[in-house]
């Protein structure tokens, strides 16, 4: 509906929102007495200075992906799913589970089977939500927070109680044995000469993140499935009539989004801790939300979000590393980028819009429109 | 330089974090000398910090919290010339020391001296999150109660299955009212941040509380019965004032050290009587003499005063 | 259980409620309006911080409460610049603004008082202290009524019996003034209210401006007012969420949220006394599972007892006359 | 100027949503205490140039006279300051409140409710007397029929005390009697000298009610005559620019066997209402059999449960072979695999996702068909595209874009894409609910067309429709439904719109002459006028 190209959309707007959201980060820092373009070097350079740098961004990144998807797929049918954060939880149980009682003869095996059940508990937990909002109309909204809330005491339980080794202080599983250990970048991408991605996180879960952004992509937009789950969402009355099962759609959408949050746990549980530790979701999964909604659950939109925040989160920790800025700050830089690039968007966009129609409009008033009909 | 490493809590969590940054900062105050710290906001970033830390020379580098037990496994043999301390957590490498502290005996002291200040013979435990670390505090504390008195009654509850619980006072004051309901009129609070909530609302209601890592008596005067302190501070100063040459292996903190004990001070003189400093003098020898076993709730994961 | 028991879980109950209520209503008023708000916890928290901080450096208590309020209101104004003015995602600008207030108010904390993000504990006079209220203590011994009017009605901060007395006040604000017609309709229907020649905006800024004030007073409830002394960092700790499915439960309807509200306040209160539990149901209820009882029962009685929960049907989407 | 002074006069208007120029340069002028009619294809601008009028839009340019003032409207306050007032086509009402409550929207007068809403019964009563326009102050606007929403927006506007009242396509969801009683209180309103502008498809209306008549057409007023000075074929050639057919051509039926029996077809909604109650009626293969009636009738009602998405009990038999009315072993879907169409009664929150492309809504419903399927999980998105651009192209659909949202055409090629898509399926029954509602004369014709024309391949279709006019002329039967009942059968040849009229009423004694004389005379006045124009 505008003159605007496509470029300008999709670049211009959240550059510019970018540099809004650091232009007030940077006032914030003038403010507490820190040198904004201090800050900035060390982030940008612990981020994406060096192979180490990108092996944390890509960690983060991996798992804001599967939250991220996790939350978008459910936003297509129409279901706001706060609960990503309690089914990482608990696709994080079910890997632990698999890793530590199945013995793998090799890690591809261990990562599918891990995959698998990882995927399951945590659509299972995804599945009482969804059957409640199925069948009896209770809100997702309050269902999940609630069930977020749940998976914690759970995990409390299972960790302090039934999990944790004896004789340890951490409420942690036992490590997973070294067949279950995923090969890191570290492992995969160093040669002889060259070591790259030391000690840095990233694992091969990220490319079966990147997967997962092209399956949810393929499901939403080129399978059936996907097209009855869209419809759903834009309209519940239209999709009775075309015969599509509001039940099944809300269900099968949950289980969906429950799964790939619970795929997280690849990542994170698998992938990094090689244990299972309380509290290892960290809030990936609230960040999921603004992850989702940033990529206008848009599969790609999600991976560049994903990557934004995985920046964010990897360069604020190099803040707090090597500068005594309290790492609240990062917290408010993120809330600054969220707030520009995915609320007040309209605020850069309308007048970028109005620059380029008044440079785009020729002097011919009589243009011979066709009004569309 | 040495380094300081704080765990998810951060340095100002009014508990173990906070007292590893005071004994941090005393040791530089005294000898001017400076020190590298970080806060760490994720569990991946365990490594990350000890790496950079290593790499950048820093040497001796500390530790403050058992999380670091599986990460130091595995990065302490890459660098060997580097000396780590860990708190809290036993690493059997030959570069680092681990230390940990007897809570539980030290709670144990404080269990002897609420039951003897408890009017009602009931007292209360306010946990931060339910983790075994809290439950050594509250078995000791209870062992000390009961031995004390065993017609007493301990009311312990923990605030929270998050990490929210270490920063929720408004619930902590809660609990601390449904305690005082049930009659406690002694309130240990174990729970980091939390535990001003506990310790104010003692205050308000004019029962007392019982600090917990640090001195905590000042906090309210003539109502902070007294404080389980450990000495964190005391194993970060020790550490970095040992400097890179210091003695790697297993060091306990306990009563015979000072690693951990009660608080005396001119803000609690008045609330300890003769006969309870006596009291738990006497609880104090026996331990170190080994008459007294206090049961260490983390060695089996079961407490013979109260149940979890 | 006897009498004296039942009342002090009651009255924890009040207490625990009030902030919940307070964020509900707040919620209420600027969801009816169409404005959806899940950012109701970062205001709280930006208000408990700086009302304890206000109240800290002053001393006056009531200043702190204005200050609350103006923390709150700030935020708010954000969410209606996001979200009304330039017609953004108003559930991105509640997950930014829960992100910023937990932040921003750790760091200007530790800029301000250097205690890692803690106010100084509030004495006397820098906090809400309980009132008791007229003939307390000479009721006090009257069978039944007087335990009730000593120990349930009576001894609780100022802000609780506001936050008590604005449930009626919403009532009637929303379904017997002209105002409440309007914000009714504008939250259903903005093109009804907008070709009746009322001014949509103007409408949903005012009642962004009542969540404001309302979250900046459930956050110095929060921090200054008995039993609480101070703030903490993230000490809201996800009450504006359970505010939130408080107000969905309640169906947006202000005496709804009142009991939903005391109903989430008596489940967390029962959470603090197990021994209570026990007595009731004769087994002891282990620890972790007693923590999520609260929640556990909110999803029963959500699945069990209510129905489908209707939002204000323009809620959410903000108001664009031109596609 | 010597012209006496127009109550309206817009010069000059112009107004673009992005690219789309809904209004061009138009001009307009209306004399006080007249009716005048505007009409034009669906999405000639005719709403948005009302809009502007009302403040609800703000044009790009021009400007409004108002009693040859020149008045600056910039939002609706406005315009209801300067004494006008509109009911919009899509009605403006908040669906959850009472009449009386959406009535004194905005048009309090004191900060306290109670005496505002006492005053507006008093006054609702009044005006009710006065216009005949009774309505129950305290019924919730959505459980009421879109009749009385109606008359509940002419209130809206009354109350105010507008003195000039605009109307956009108000007839389109009355009954013929509402219809009639609405222009009956028109003319009340313009013999007090008031001044109306009144948007409608249906030319007769114009015919019978105006005084002069606008045409507008791709945003362009293109002429403006006396009402007197005109005719419906040349009103109709203005707004499309060719020549209409206004009469449907139908060759006699060649009736097949049975397609659709009937039996005892009964359902309970929701609330525990009955509304079928008993239903019997077949359909052959070549059929049309009309279904009449007052909307809210149970028409709705058989055409979800012929269509697979509400549950009830009887039997119904498709080709000899029963289909589930369970919900069990059937939803939409299996309906479409025993070949029943449906375009449903409202395409918008029914027959399109609004937010699809044209292409993706071309497979909607019929996502499970081999044709649009590459594999078991995989949609072949490429045929359906090319499906679509075929049937857009055979439909005359505009623009024939694949890629535009559905909610980026007007309502006309909106319908236009649900026919193609029902009708195309070439299925054994259609099932068509209110085909031609809002749509304007061109589609209207084109849309009678198709359905004639699968009628003449000798399949079996189902009309539900409040137009008599269009159930007249396009069955071959007609049934007429009321209370949940089918009152009788008729021959389109063999009754008239006053027997119907009583039949809908639920009056089935329509040999003697009915009591409500005044109904029985209009029905009989409308029927001449049927019978002169479709
Ligand atoms: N709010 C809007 N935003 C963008 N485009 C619009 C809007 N309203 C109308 N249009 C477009 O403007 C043109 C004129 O629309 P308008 O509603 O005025 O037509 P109309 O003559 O009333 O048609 P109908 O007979 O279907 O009611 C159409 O192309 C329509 O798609
Ligand atoms: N070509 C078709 N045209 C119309 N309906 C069909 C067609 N194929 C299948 N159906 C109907 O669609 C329904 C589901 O069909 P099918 O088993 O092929 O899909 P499914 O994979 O179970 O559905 P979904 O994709 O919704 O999970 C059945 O009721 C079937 O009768
Ligand atoms: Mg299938
Ligand atoms: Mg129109």
């Amino acid at each position: 509906m505008n003159r605007m190209p496509t470029w300008a959309d999709v670049i211009l707007v959240p550059l510019v929102s970018l540099l809004l959201a650091a232009f007030f980060s940077a006032i914030v820092l003038l403010a507490i007495g820190e040198n904004p373009w201090e800050a900035l070097k060390l982030m940008v350079e612990g981020s994406v200075g060096s192979t180490y740098a990108w092996g944390y961004t890509l960690y983060y990144a991996t798992n804001f992906i599967f939250t991220g998807l996790a939350v978008a797929v459910a936003n297509h049918a129409k279901l706001f799913n706060i609960g990503a954060e309690g089914q990482a939880q608990l696709g994080g149980l079910g890997v632990a589970l698999v890793c530590l009682f199945l013995p793998f003869p090799h890690w591809s095996i261990a990562l599918i089977v891990a995959i698998c059940a990882g995927a399951l508990f945590g659509a299972a937990w995804a599945a009482i939500p969804a059957f409640l909002q199925a069948k009896r109309g209770s809100h997702i909204v309050i269902t999940t927070i609630m069930f977020n809330f749940i998976a914690n005491a759970l995990l409390v339980y299972l960790l302090v109680n039934v999990l944790k080794p004896s004789g340890t202080m951490e409420p942690a599983t036992a490590s997973f044995p070294d067949a279950a250990h995923l090969p890191s970048f570290n492992a995969m991408f160093s040669s002889e000469e060259t070591v790259r991605f030391r000690g840095a996180p990233a694992n091969v879960s990220f490319f079966v993140a990147v997967a997962a952004c092209i399956g949810v992509w393929a499901l939403i937009w080129r399978t059936r499935l996907g097209y009855q789950l869209r419809a759903f969402g834009h309209s519940e009355s239209a999709a009775r009539y075309a015969g599509i099962s509001p039940t099944k759609i809300i269900m099968v959408a949950m289980l969906i989004s429950g799964g790939l949050a619970g795929c997280m746990a690849i990542n994170n549980v698998m992938g990094e801790a090689e244990r299972l530790v309380l509290n290892s979701v960290e809030g990936a999964g609230f960040i999921g939300i603004a992850v989702a909604l940033m990529g206008r659950s848009h599969p790609f939109g999600v991976f560049l979000a994903a990557l934004l925040f995985g920046f964010l989160y990897q360069g604020g920790a190099e803040l707090a590393l090597w500068a005594s800025i309290p790492r609240e700050m990062i917290v408010v830089i993120q809330a600054l980028v969220i707030l520009f690039t995915g609320a007040l968007d309209n605020m850069v966009r309308a007048p970028i819009e109005r620059i380029f129609n008044r440079v785009g409009r020729p002097p011919k008033p009589e243009r011979k429109l066709e009004p569309a009909e | 330089d040495p380094a300081i490493i704080y765990d998810l809590g951060g340095k100002f969590d009014k508990s173990f974090n906070e007292s590893a940054f005071n004994g941090a900062t005393m040791w530089a105050d005294e000898t001017g000398g400076s020190f590298a710290e970080v806060e760490l906001q994720s569990d991946a970033q365990r490594e990350q910090a000890l790496r950079r830390f290593a790499e950048a020379g820093n040497n001796p580098i500390v530790m403050a919290g058992f999380s670091f037990e599986t990460p130091l496994n595995e990065i302490a043999p890459d660098y060997p010339d580097t000396t780590f301390v860990i708190i809290d957590a036993v690493v059997d490498q030959p570069n680092v020391r681990s230390v940990i502290f007897n809570e539980h005996e030290g709670s144990y002291l404080v269990g002897v001296l609420a039951a003897m200040a408890s009017e009602t013979d009931t007292v209360g435990f306010v946990g931060g999150m339910d983790i075994p670390l809290i439950r050594k505090f509250a078995c000791g504390y209870a062992q000390g109660v009961m031995a004390t008195n065993p017609d007493a009654t301990v009311v312990a509850n923990m605030i929270g299955t998050t990490p929210e619980a270490w920063n929720d006072p408004a619930k902590a004051s809660e609990l601390t009212l449904a305690q005082i309901s049930q009659d406690a009129d002694v309130v240990y609070a174990a729970a980091g941040g939390s535990g001003l909530g506990v310790l104010q609302t003692a205050a308000d209601e004019d029962i007392y509380g019982i600090g917990v890592d640090s001195n905590q008596n000042y906090l309210h005067p003539g109502q902070v019965l007294t404080s389980m302190v450990k000495q964190v501070d005391t194993a970060v100063y020790n550490a970095f004032s040992q400097g890179e040459d210091l003695e790697t292996g297993l060091m306990v903190m306990g009563i015979e050290n000072e690693g951990v004990g009660y608080a005396m001070d001119d803000n609690n003189a008045d609330l300890i009587s003769e006969e309870m400093m006596t009291a738990v003098d006497e609880a104090a020898a026996a331990i170190n003499a080994g008459d007294i076993m206090v049961h260490d709730y983390t060695s089996d994961e079961s407490c013979p005063a109260i149940d979890f | 259980m006897d009498l004296l028991t039942l009342l002090q879980v009651l009255d924890a109950t009040v207490r625990l409620a009030t902030p919940l209520l307070l964020a509900c209503l707040a919620g209420l008023f600027s969801e009816r309006a169409g404005i959806f708000d899940i950012g109701l916890e970062g205001k709280m928290l930006g208000g408990a911080f700086l009302s304890a901080a206000i109240a800290a450096v002053t001393g006056s208590v009531w200043l702190g409460l204005g200050a609350g309020i103006v923390a709150a209101l700030l935020l708010s104004a954000i969410h209606g610049l996001a979200s009304i003015t330039f017609r953004g995602n108003q559930l991105i600008s509640g997950v930014a603004i829960n992100f910023f207030a937990q932040g921003l108010t750790v760091v200007i904390a530790q800029s301000w008082f250097g205690q890692g993000g803690r106010t100084p504990q509030l004495g006397d006079g820098s906090r809400f202290a309980g009132l008791t209220l007229p003939g307390a203590e000479a009721l006090r011994d009257v069978p039944i009524l007087g335990p009730i009017y000593y120990e349930l009605i009576s001894g609780h901060t100022i802000l609780v019996y506001i936050a008590f007395l604005i449930v009626p006040l919403t009532w009637w604000v929303l379904y017997r003034t002209r105002y409440g017609l309007r914000l009714r309709a504008v939250g259903e229907n903005p093109a009804a209210v907008d070709t009746a020649g009322v001014s949509v905006r103007g409408l949903r800024y005012s009642a962004i401006v009542i969540c404001g004030v309302l979250t900046g007073i459930a956050g110095a409830q929060l921090a200054t007012a008995e039993p609480a002394a101070g703030f903490i960092k993230d000490m809201t700790a996800g009450r504006g969420y359970i505010a939130l499915a408080a107000l969905i439960f309640a169906k947006w309807r202000p005496w709804y949220a009142l009991f939903a509200c005391l109903l989430f306040g008596f489940l967390q209160a029962l959470e603090l006394r197990p021994d209570l539990i026990q007595a009731v149901i004769g087994l002891r209820v282990q620890g972790q599972l007693l923590s999520a009882l609260p929640y556990i029962m909110t999803v029963v009685i959500l699945a069990g007892f209510v129905g489908k929960a209707i939002p204000p049907r323009a809620g959410g989407e903000p108001y664009v006359k031109e596609r | 100027m010597a012209d006496p002074v127009a109550a309206i006069e817009l010069k000059g208007i112009s107004k673009a949503f992005g690219p789309v120029q809904a209004n061009k340069d138009i001009s307009i002028r209306v004399m006080p205490g007249t009716i005048h009619g505007i009409i034009g294809e669906n999405g000639a601008g005719k709403s948005t140039l009302m809009s502007i009028l009302y403040g609800f839009y703000k044009a790009d340019e021009g400007e409004i006279f108002i009693n040859g003032k020149r008045t600056e409207i910039p939002d609706s306050q406005a315009a209801i300051g300067a004494g006008i007032g509109m009911v919009f086509q899509h009605f403006k009402l908040v669906e959850n409140f009472t009449v009386l409550e959406n009535i004194v929207l905005g048009a309090e007068d004191s900060a306290m409710l109670r005496p505002s809403l006492a005053r507006a019964r008093r006054e609702l009563k009044a005006l009710a007397d006065e216009y005949e326009l009774s309505v129950d102050p305290d019924a919730v606007i959505q459980e009421i029929g879109v009749g009385m929403q109606q008359r509940v927006e002419i209130l809206k506007a009354l109350y105010r005390g507008c003195d000039i009242l605009i109307l956009d396509e108000p007839t389109g969801v009355l009954t013929p009697a509402e219809a009639d009683q609405l222009f009956r209180i028109l003319n009340r309103l313009k013999d007090e000298g008031k001044t109306i502008i009144l948007i409608t498809h249906k030319l007769r209306e114009i015919m019978d009610i105006t005084e002069r008549v606008s045409v507008m057409r791709r945003g362009e007023m293109v002429a403006t005559v006396s009402t007197a000075e005109t005719s419906p074929p040349e009103l109709a050639e203005l707004m499309v620019g060719r020549k209409v057919l206004l009469r449907v051509e139908k060759k006699p039926a060649k009736l097949g066997d049975k397609t659709l029996e009937v039996r005892g077809l009964r359902v309970v909604d929701d609330q525990g209402v009955e509304r079928l109650r008993g239903i019997d009626f077949d359909i052959r293969a070549g059929e049309i059999l009309g279904l009449a009636g007052v909307a809210g009738n149970g028409q709705s009602e058989l055409l979800e449960v012929l269509g697979g998405y509400r549950i009830a009990t009887g039997e119904v038999l498709l080709n000899g072979k029963p289909i589930d009315l369970t919900g069990s072993r059937s939803d939409g879907q299996s309906r479409r695999a025993r070949g029943i169409a449906h375009v449903p009664e409202d395409r918008q929150a029914e027959g399109l996702i609004m937010d699809y492309t044209a292409w993706e809504n071309t497979a909607f419903g019929y996502h499970h068909d081999h044709k649009y399927q590459a594999n078991a999980l995989f949609m072949k998105n490429a045929a359906i595209r090319a499906d679509c651009e075929a049937k857009m192209k055979k439909f005359d659909v505009r623009p024939p874009d694949p890629m535009l949202l559905a909610k980026n055409f007007s309502g006309g090629n909106q319908q236009k894409i649900v026919v193609a898509r029902e009708i195309e399926r070439d299925p054994d029954l259609l099932l068509v609910g209110q085909p031609t509602r809002g749509v304007d004369i061109g589609a209207i014709e084109f849309i009678h067309q198709q359905i004639v024309a699968l009628r003449d391949r000798g399949k079996a279709i189902l009309l539900v429709s409040v137009e008599l006019d269009e159930i007249m002329s396009l069955s071959d039967r007609i049934a007429v439904m009321f209370d949940g009942k089918i009152m009788g059968e008729r021959k389109p040849g063999e009754t008239d719109a006053r027997e119907l009229g009583l039949l809908m009423a639920g009056i089935t004694d329509t040999t003697l002459p009915h009591s409500a004389a005044e109904v029985e005379a209009q029905l009989a006045e409308r029927h001449g006028a049927a019978g002169k124009e479709v």
